[in-house]
């Protein structure tokens, strides 16, 4: 880094990036790396993934992009941003399908031996951008990454296919010298990642130097970013995403409840994940169970849980369509049980890799019969470990099937998380009943939970199914009284969580005119519109909901309390739906439904609208 | 948490039976099997009653948990091997049995089953088949026969039957055994066989639905002509039935014939000699087919049992070499994992 | 009939009558008979079968019970009665199981033969109930039905166990005796069902007439009893249950329709019927499939739609949870498609042949995204004849799934049914697309439906599935805003359908004040408390919702004119969420789940509650 | 409708091209599959494009239909079967095909598989088994190998995995074949045999996919090793294979074993003769059952074909009849029953 060329470099608060390209092209492990990267020089950082659902549809094609923003500063932040700053595209068909969100003005980094009239074609491009003039007004700096890669990589053994997959390494080794980030966690990655593969080793470390040399010396780059570390709560930090935070934990859950954990999953997009994550950690004595499809996933979990394990079970929208009938079961044998629903765009198979918020009335209502479960949803990629020991907590301690709604944007995001010291974490209770005297299998103590009573202990023998439960006693029944008292007391059951679960909070403004409430993944977005809103002088508050069934007990009064209650969420008002029932109280609901997270901007302008219009 | 010493006291069939009414139809089959069951576990080596568990679905037979003095679970319909398998999976201390039907079993529950043979689960299936849909009062089954007459085939169905042996076979169960509500010492001996099988174990029971479907098994069932349409399999003996044993049963080609043991032509030596422990599943799948001709006797018995791994073991065995090999897992390291950074 | 003695005969308006015995004992045969004859001389009727999840318990045990309650009168009737009048009661656990019920001095005909020791301790009684005077206060008539049945059929050749299968026969007979019915219809339908068994047909009727001549001779009664016929408006009439009525009402609507009617089902109480209804009209072509599980029954019923067919999918609430995915693909593939649902008790397996409005959500909202489908809901049994064939209506004239709700009393019940003239039934116009020029298969009419182009048309190859559709082309996309947009359309298509749907009509007083509102199977119910307490000088009116999504236009208008609105509903106000998150207007709620219908003085009761009390 | 003048010009393999941009990883399995489709398809004689429909369920390999310019229902997962029997019930006049995956028809699916099999429903059944989920980006399938590593199954996997020929036998398919991607002759003549079937017909494709499960059939697709691992089964003909045709295949009892017929006291006369049509399901069930053994070779082509009336046949004629004696239904009839009464 010894250099003379005159570079300025240049202190910013924060940056917006995208990269893009095929879905061969390794985009996702470059934005990842980036990620990972940036987490460990201390910015606070935000990703959105967004890939195709081919897997890897033919080169140069527009469907076939493959796309990973980050959105990373020196103070907190909270979502991945609305537009990037920086485009990186490894094609045309890259650069077409998102330039369009790209910031006026910003910047564009492409793979100029790409444009090739083959793949402009597939991009459905009539003339070159990059010589047509139609990029003017951006700044574009086309380089030929393919060629210079392959410079850099002369004197390897690999063929010229190998070499080529070894571009994005240098793209990305190129945005490291752009925003003055350390090479080394990368270095360290590679290492690991082709431990048995040494010339793989060397490659893409030559590629990756070979990009943040050319940074250094291509008379190219006049600026050079310098984001500082957020100044986060002090704490030991990693990048986390959503579906890695949901798999801890329900580690973390098993150990602190003193229990095995049990997964039952059938693989599904965004969801899968999780399961993978499960499957690794043997050493905790984890078993996850593969099963044949949903229904047998939930089934197994629903076994396990009579065995007494931390039984969950894992999936996303139409898995959890087929999880309903056993879904009920669980509610009728009062079992614990935690039900990942990382949602993804609907109905039907929709879109599988976009995210969406549109199961919530699935989760609340979806099962024949008066059937109510528990509802708790995490707010970002790391809450997601909170809200699973959260549900798992509510699951063991009241005897009741949980539903922990995800999405597939928390899911697959990131964000640096302030992991929690092990000890901090409070235990969950758990005590199997072994008296024999007085047992009866639907007794219930002060929370209505009935006792745990698990095969294996001797004289406690009973039987639990699907048909109505004589209360107390645990005996079939089909007395009308019964029923009717059984159906009340597992609503009140969910009810009865109110006692352990917290209030919902407030923040922002004390004297706010407008309460912008959300639940789930919106979390981010809303509290930036919030944050702006707030800067520019609006009196805003926002509360945002982890708990949904039941709600916390405070929640009718908070939302009495404001002019006006804005509900923005990413489908067409389910929250909105059960609150309005529930309280018979006006919302104004923002609803955009496009498979993507919102918009900062839109929910900005929104809160603006409703409070009347621009108070400048 | 074995501990055999609580069992000295030698349990009876009593002790299995939970006292609960039983509610099944007078005449119905079912109380063999529950007879039968009620009075084999007893006797099974160093058994704890509070080991056993009883999953069912769905349907007449799948009430069969109530009436055991055991830990039950009633399940919802064709789920009872699903729910089995995380049972057995999360405990493998435990032994898990499923009493289930044809409509439970073959019909909704089928993809269950078929995964469960595979994967050889540690699970004792016990089918109640009485080609019937009891519950629901009437309804032709997958193994109802062709052109049966039922509420919802009022002109006959027009469905082939699955052969319940044959879908086990070819889903590669490890036991597959037939028995007959009627025979209550051969099924006692199933169920005990099925018990000490350390794998997957099928039993099949034809069971007579004396209100929706009698008399179907009579033919196998009634004295003056069981002897000539039932074949019982014995392990190392020659595959001989009718009343005076006068008739065997030999393969040409892949076909098996009856062959005339009075006519001096033939001799017992040609006769097809069982061996329930044949490596290879063509055997179990030939006894299965027989009862694809109707002049064909049915054969009850075990069909194949082949000893191999089950998938609770070889989950118990990676967990333990993992452990073995990296420590007991740590929250500590798993949370705080390589690339974590300070902020102070 | 020449007859000394003198029997004073009575003219009564209206009769409850309960027939109770053990499940073997045949008294759903005797209840519909009983039935069907009344319904041939005329009266209104109301029936309750209530049978036990068991086929055949273990004889003279309570939970053994089987029963048929029978309401029926010389003028308009809604409901099977909230008490019986009489109870015929075969067996002391018949009688201990259904006493409570029974009105006060009440008429009680018990068999006394059974009143054995066996019997009265399976029936868990202390000491017989016929002798230790717990009876006093009811009008009670012990006869040995047993010993006069074996008595009448002496010389016939049966065996003893045959034999006493004919004494529900002989309280049929004593029955007709006591309310002046024809014995023909029962005959006719002996001679018809044992055709090929003349000994039985001998029996029965004997049997039959014994217990008529037995009345005649006994001296036990004073009085019998004529019910005038009711002045029903003209018509022919024949007596219905709600899902034979169901079954009709497709067969008619594919003929109206010009299409092949296909039912994909699998067997479930108290559903299966209208599966095994249907399975007999081969002569109109009907294909039954009886698939392997609800999803094959739903998946099939979509691939038959594809083809072109009327497709239809019947079930009761834990087969709909089943078929929640498969119609998440209905509604994303615009295929027309009636779903059935037969609500039973829940959760889970709940209560299998007991009745509950408790799958409304359910089949609202219990599917993966936005996923709207069309609902309607049957009033009366033979209210399910005209429902299905509106279901069928809105489904081929929209292109979309329509689940059409009744319920275990609506499905086992019968009434008498004004039998429409065929031609005053009005065609449903369906025409497949054949034209090639600019086909799209996702462009739309006015009312919003897609083309129906079906295979083996001629150019018009095209393909449909469950990703996101283009708007107009139906190509697969992943477009954010055409995502949006679709997922707007298909709920405006649903909301479309109120073009088409008849208003919300009022019934009672004009200046009511209270509302009383209500959907499917309680409308009798509601109905007759509505009468009732109009005439104790009430202002009360009635609107029943047979339309629920979309809400008929005038909905929010009518609910807004009245000071109070009270909606009665089998769940725990399931209606009431909807219409609150909607309308965000006040409901009162009254939730009984029982597992059985209303009783009409609860109703009453609580809307005289509702008025502020008695106004006596 | 059916209108054979119609087709007077010969349909071409781009007649049966969507024209939609196919979607596939490059050097993916699926696209021979699609080419084999196409380039057979317009041979079937009297094929009317508009009669033909391909129905899937959810996968990489689902993704068919939009590329086949036939009609098309790309459904939900498992489901492809279930679809498709209602079409083709509904619709007989149809040609009703299903393309599907290992995980897809086997995984979810496996329960209306079976039961498609056991009915006879008239369905052409693609199975594209390459022993991984693909589009879920590469977990273990039912069919994936035991101790194979995966996303799920890190440590590799404890199941065993189905034989689908086995599966597909032990529920009584009426025509089960096998091919493999990279024999593309051998594959069209898999195709048009199933065409030809009337019945359910079901063929499992072995399948590369080169991004999550690379090279799992390499031993039977690379050149050097292919004639040793492949055996091809030809009706009439002895089981014969290797480069030079020297080794056969005879039977051991019911075990198959490997004859040198370089060896003079070996003839091919002892070679087991493949026999297609053979009534029973035993032969096709051994020869399914060769691939449990490593040394054996794999087979492919048709196991079996046995023709009997399928299930939307005997359901057409079953309307026929009933209303051949009953005349067609009219509604007035149905509706005014007897048990009427007139209120005037
Ligand atoms: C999801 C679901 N579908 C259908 C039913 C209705 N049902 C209950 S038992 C049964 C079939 C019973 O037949 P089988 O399994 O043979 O048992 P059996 O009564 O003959 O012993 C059916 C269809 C149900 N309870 N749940
Ligand atoms: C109900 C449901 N469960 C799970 C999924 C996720 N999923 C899509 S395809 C697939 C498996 C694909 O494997 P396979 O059928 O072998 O097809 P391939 O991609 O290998 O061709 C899975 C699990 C889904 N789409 N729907
Ligand atoms: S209906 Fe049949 S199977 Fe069910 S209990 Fe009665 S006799 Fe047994
Ligand atoms: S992931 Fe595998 S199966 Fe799927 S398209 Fe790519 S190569 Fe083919
Ligand atoms: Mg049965
Ligand atoms: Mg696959």
């Amino acid at each position: 880094m010894s250099e003379v060329r005159e570079i300025q470099e240049k202190h910013i608060d924060e940056v917006t990036v995208r990269f893009a390209g095929d879905s061969g092209d390794g985009m996702q492990l470059t934005g990842t790396q980036f990620s990972d990267t940036t987490a460990v020089v201390g910015n606070d950082l935000s990703t959105l993934p967004d890939y195709p659902a081919e897997i890897r549809a033919p080169a140069g094609t527009l469907y076939g992009v493959s796309g990973f923003q980050l959105h990373f500063s020196s103070s907190d932040i909270h979502t991945p941003g609305d537009v990037p700053d920086v485009l990186v595209a490894m094609n045309p068909a890259a650069l077409k399908k998102n330039l369009s969100e790209l910031k006026r003005s910003g910047l564009i980094i492409v793979n100029s031996d790409s444009f090739d009239k083959k793949n402009l074609k597939l991009a459905e491009y009539e003339s070159n951008p990059l010589e047509d003039g139609s990029l003017s007004g951006f700044d574009v700096m086309d380089i030929p990454i393919t060629t210079l890669t392959y410079a850099a990589l002369e004197d390897t053994e690999l063929s010229q296919k190998e070499k080529s997959r070894c571009k994005n390494f240098f793209a990305l080794g190129l945005m490291y010298w752009l925003y003055n980030r350390p090479m080394e966690p990368t270095i360290d990655w590679i290492e690991k990642k082709f431990k048995n593969k040494p010339q793989f080793i060397d490659a893409n470390e030559k590629a990756l130097k070979a990009g943040y040399n050319f940074g250094d010396i291509t008379e190219r780059f006049a600026t050079r970013y310098t984001i500082e570390p957020a100044k986060l709560k002090p704490g030991i930090y990693r990048n986390i995403s959503g579906n890695e935070a949901t798999a801890l934990g329900f580690v973390v859950a098993a150990e602190k409840a003193g229990l095995n954990l049990f997964l039952g999953s059938y693989p599904i997009t965004p969801a899968s994940d999780i399961l993978q994550y499960l499957s690794n950690y043997k050493e905790f004595g984890v078993k996850t169970f593969q099963a044949e499809d949903e229904i047998a996933g939930i089934a197994s979990a629903i076994g396990a849980a009579f065995g007494g394990n931390l039984a969950i079970t894992t999936t996303s929208g139409p898995g959890l369509a087929l999880k309903t009938e056993a879904t009920g079961l669980a509610v009728m044998t009062e079992l614990p049980l935690v039900i990942v629903n990382v949602q993804r765009g609907g109905p039907s198979t929709g879109l599988p890799t976009k995210t969406e918020q549109a199961d919530l009335l699935q989760s609340m209502y979806g099962r024949n019969g008066e059937s109510p479960v528990a509802i708790v949803a995490a707010a970002t990629p790391s809450d997601c470990f909170n809200m699973a020991i959260e549900a798992s907590r509510l699951a063991l301690t009241y005897m009741s099937p949980v539903i922990l709604l995800t999405d597939g944007y928390l899911a697959n995001g990131s964000e640096p998380w302030n992991i929690p010291a092990v000890d901090s974490i409070p235990e969950i209770p758990v005590k199997f009943h072994t008296e024999v005297e007085n047992y009866h299998s639907y007794s219930r103590d002060e929370k209505l939970a009935r006792p745990w009573a698990i095969p294996g202990t001797k004289g406690l023998e009973h039987r639990i199914g699907g048909l109505e439960k004589a209360n107390i006693t645990g005996d079939v029944s089909y007395d009308p009284d019964n029923h009717f008292e059984m159906v009340k007391l597992r609503e009140e059951k969910i009810q009865k969580m109110k006692d352990s679960i917290p209030d919902l909070e407030v923040e922002g403004d004390k004297d706010a005119e407008i309460l912008v409430i959300g639940w789930g993944g919106t979390y981010g977005a809303i509290k930036e519109a919030v944050i702006h809103t707030r800067k520019k002088g609006y009196k805003v508050a926002q509360a945002h909901f982890k708990f949904i069934h039941p709600f916390p007990k405070n929640t009718e009064e908070v939302l009495r309390k404001y002019k006006h209650v804005l509900l923005p969420e990413i489908n067409l008002g389910q929250l909105a739906k059960v609150l309005k029932s529930e309280f018979l109280i006006p919302i104004e609901q923002f609803n955009v439904v496009r498979g993507l997270p919102f918009r900062v901007g839109d929910i900005e302008n929104k809160i603006i609208d409703v409070l009347g219009g621009s108070n400048e | 948490m074995s501990n055999t010493e609580i069992n000295v006291e030698k349990l009876t069939a009593k002790d299995f039976s939970s006292g609960i009414d039983v509610r099944w139809c007078p005449g119905c089959g079912d109380y063999s099997i529950l007879a039968q069951v009620q009075r084999t576990l007893p006797n099974i080596e160093n058994i704890e009653k509070e080991k056993v568990v009883w999953v069912s679905g769905i349907g007449c037979s799948s009430r069969f948990p109530y009436y055991m003095g055991t830990y039950g679970f009633h399940g919802i319909h064709g789920r009872a091997p699903a729910i089995a398998t995380g049972l057995k999976i999360a405990r493998p201390d435990l032994t898990v049995w499923v009493a289930t039907g044809d409509g439970d079993l073959l019909s909704i529950g089928g993809n269950h089953f078929i995964h469960a043979c595979r994967k050889n689960i540690d699970l004792k299936i016990i089918l109640f088949n009485n080609q019937i849909y009891g519950l629901t009062k009437g309804q032709y089954s997958p193994t109802s026969e062709k052109g049966k007459v039922t509420k919802t085939s009022p002109y006959g169905s027009v469905d082939y039957p699955f052969n319940a042996t044959s879908l086990a076979l070819g889903s590669n169960a490890s036991f597959v055994a037939r028995t007959i509500d009627r025979e209550p010492k051969h099924m006692a001996e199933m169920i005990d066989r099925a018990a000490a099988h350390k794998g997957l174990a099928f039993i099949e029971v034809y069971q007579n639905c004396p209100i929706f479907n009698d008399g179907t098994f009579s033919e196998l069932t009634e004295k003056d002509t069981k002897e000539d349409n039932v074949v019982i399999l014995e392990h190392g003996k020659p595959m001989v039935f009718g009343k005076n044993k006068e008739k065997g049963i030999k393969l040409e080609g892949f076909h098996p014939v009856i062959v005339d043991l009075n006519d001096p032509k033939n001799s017992i030596d040609d006769c097809l000699v069982h061996n329930e422990k044949d490596d290879s599943l063509i055997r179990g799948f030939i006894l299965a087919h027989l009862t694809d001709s109707p002049d064909m006797p049915t054969p009850i018995g075990v069909f194949r049992q082949r000893i191999k791994p089950t998938y609770d073991e070889a989950m118990v065995e990676q967990i333990d070499q993992v452990t073995k090999k990296k420590g007991k897992g740590s929250l500590e390291k798993l949370l705080f994992t390589q690339n974590t950074w300070e902020v102070k």
